[in-house]
């Protein structure tokens, strides 16, 4: 079955290391914070200019100076440092973030990803979002693997614009986890009770399943 | 005014000379650390033809938003306008024009106004709408685009604390783009929440030193958030 | 280590790692705010064959000056070496090479280097032997030559305080070049007076985010003064 | 006759006007610091990262991290700031320095200058030289008119490596002061009891003498 919202950041937690710097954009990949294994630290880099965001303040806690990129009210977090948009994004430009989650409408086996405009229809700006795909090391993508009326957003070419070329390295969507490389989606894992046929229908690009594909494990 | 004291009075002090056709550079992000009174000035003066470069526009009654209302606004730079309907409407109408610019590359298009360099590589937009009609140059191996620099006639800044002597402290978030921003402009005025004397600030805690800033104006703020989030 | 505790305990821990032909960016300007117990470090080790990225290289018998009595240094990228006769006399002999840059050039480099910028223009230079063999081009009728980025395998900073996160606070004018050079190493270590806990710095009052920094470890300073000049 | 030292600095004091920030090299252009006219506030720019330097500091209050540019320990005046070499440099290159005084070698009739090497005599190196003359606005350039040989330092084209291009604006020597445009010296004062003849004896590059010459005026 495919997974939920939940089960897609907790798949996608399982990447996470100990002492990485993780930059979390808006929707699924925010979600992941909820799911940090047991026995492993990470921070969290919000761009407008906060490295170590903290959760969500109690109601007397809020602060209208204290914001995250999704423009919500946070905490920082113990140790947190606070600084300028141009130092926020040097930092993340620069490679120093370990991890970057982001959704995106499109990723093509090329590894391009296309998550902030869709011509005539939402024009909203890209924010720092070309700027994390540009800068991070390490990318995951969050998306279900196709839209609501079953097109696949695993492509061979992405049709809408682009926010970054060559960068997408991972893939989690709600059927399956992939790689991106040498110019094919390979298969890794797959959401527990999907079939590998069900995946092969749903991505539209290059894909590569050798051997078995293990289910995905959830701790309980 | 003598020496080094730039603390004005009145708003019409804080932005005398703006001139229809003007660039502002604005601080904040989304609604957080926004010169309010800054922004209403410029209202109430009717200044029209403006491009303004900002990180977003407001919310439709709220920051630059309010701008668009009487349609001063020729043109904006920014990076995100998703919070404004009827910034939206005045695009599809073909009333205002938008420069849609990265995050990071904004942030450092504006320091790099205020520094002196006129263009920098950056690989953030590499393969994008962004990209088209840039310079691309490879260096190690990577492709890069040229970005050029940001500098305005006004910047408009909030700041925490300011010293008669324009030396700025920003509150935690509120800082975001307004450190760059206040660099960028030929005149940089500063709507601030206290006004100290000089030497209240330790000097290497200073955010933004004065030698950027013009004019210092204490304000009041509504503050307005655009979501409250909280936890139990 | 675990999660983000980046003290270590020994100076062979700090450095651990260094080898032949590295390139270390070292913050520091004059003998002001310098590594001393790294610098010390690297002598010990005798690593050879360094490029070292500084605005200066000591003098004799003190800062960098001290790695060149084993000849460590291949070569120098830095503004200003007139404080030092034996960097001179090696400089007359081929043993070493020298890049001399123009330190706002050198700082930007750094920054750059630590902000995935490769390149950016500047009008430092044009014209002068530091153009030679660079691209120049116009920007608004004025002509800016090309620089490049610098980055290195190991970063050397010398900071105030240091919580065990790796956020650093600079004290005074000891600040200077230590801000870039902590963001431009792949690997930065950080030498301080003081380790503090986490949530003891103040968040917007940090000049270094602990995301540049990958080792801290309390130090012993001199504090050698180059020009100790008083007024009654 | 000639100026003395302490005469430049006092003839380039009145250059300053009120509310400049300023940045002083290293020699007689550090002297200009003793002669602020009265009424008038300057604040000083130290390359290294500070604005508003201070004066040099009693025996007690020496302190190994508080340096100018000179590396002479100083002290930070009342709403000082202190700031990393980047953003010191951002401030000099961006142009927000209102006014450079610095030494030369050499000047030239195009308003070249050359101040930092000697070949195979003196290579110490450019420090912030070539940023100050690229980025300031406003350069005074303070030197003696012709060497100890007698040899004019105010030449057609400067023999020496640049420090920068068509920058300098302004000369004060100890014979006179001297404006730089369309390729040529203009004689704009002479030191009291120096004459015209002499300032054209020893100035090598195309001089400009408009009318009559007044000596400068120095405050009693």
């Amino acid at each position: 079955m495919a997974l939920s919202r939940e089960q897609v950041a907790m798949r996608v937690a399982q990447e996470l290391k100990d002492g990485y710097y993780v930059n979390l954009g808006i929707g699924i990949p925010t979600l992941v914070a909820n799911f940090v294994p047991k026995g492993i630290e990470v921070m969290l880099q919000s761009e407008n200019g906060l490295l170590g965001m903290g959760p969500y303040p109690t109601e007397d806690q809020v602060d209208a100076d204290m914001i995250n990129a999704g423009k919500e009210t946070v905490t920082a977090a113990t140790g947190a440092a606070i600084f300028n948009s141009a130092e926020s994004f040097a930092m993340i430009r620069g490679g120093h973030v370990d991890l970057t989650v982001l959704g995106a409408f499109e990723v093509d086996q090329q590894g391009n990803i296309a998550s902030w405009m869709i011509p005539k229809k939402l024009i909203k700006g890209m924010g720092g979002a070309m700027d994390l795909v540009a800068g991070a090391q390490n990318i995951i993508v969050t998306m279900t693997h196709a839209s609501k009326h079953g097109d696949s957003k695993l492509l061979e070419t992405c049709s809408l614009p682009l926010t970054g070329v060559n960068c997408v390295k991972k893939i989690v969507t709600d059927l399956a986890v992939l790689e991106v490389k040498d110019g094919a989606f390979y298969l890794l894992e797959r959401a527990p009770g999907v079939s590998v046929d069900e995946i092969i229908s749903k991505t539209a690009g290059k894909l590569i399943v050798e051997g078995d594909i293990p289910e995905m494990q959830f701790a309980e | 005014m003598a020496g080094f004291d730039k603390v004005v009075n009145s708003y019409a002090e804080a932005m005398e000379g703006i001139k229809d056709g003007d660039t502002i550079i604005a601080g904040g992000f989304g609604l957080c650390g926004i010169p309010e009174g800054l922004i209403n000035e410029i209202k109430r003066k009717k200044t029209q033809d403006l491009t303004v470069v900002s990180n977003n526009c407001g919310v439709d009654d709220f920051g630059l938003g309010v701008l668009l209302h009487d349609r001063q606004i020729k043109k904006i730079v920014a990076s995100y306008v998703g919070e404004n309907a009827l910034f939206e409407q005045q695009l599809l109408d073909g009333i205002i024009d938008v420069e849609l610019t990265p995050q990071g590359t904004l942030a450092e298009k504006m320091r790099a106004g205020g520094a002196g360099i006129p263009g920098f590589y950056t690989a953030t937009g590499y393969g994008t709408p962004v990209a088209e009609g840039k310079e691309v140059k490879e260096f190690n191996g990577r492709p890069y685009i040229l970005e050029e620099s940001i500098t305005g006639e006004f910047a408009i800044i909030k700041a925490w604390k300011a010293d008669r002597y324009g030396n700025l402290v920003f509150r935690h978030t509120a800082m975001n783009f307004n450190p760059m921003a206040a660099t960028a402009g030929k005149i940089t005025v500063v709507e601030v929440e206290e006004i100290v004397e000089p030497g209240e600030l330790e000097p290497s805690q200073i955010h933004t030193p004065g030698i950027y800033v013009n004019r210092v104006i204490k304000g009041n703020f509504e503050k307005r958030i655009e979501r409250v989030t909280t936890s139990k």
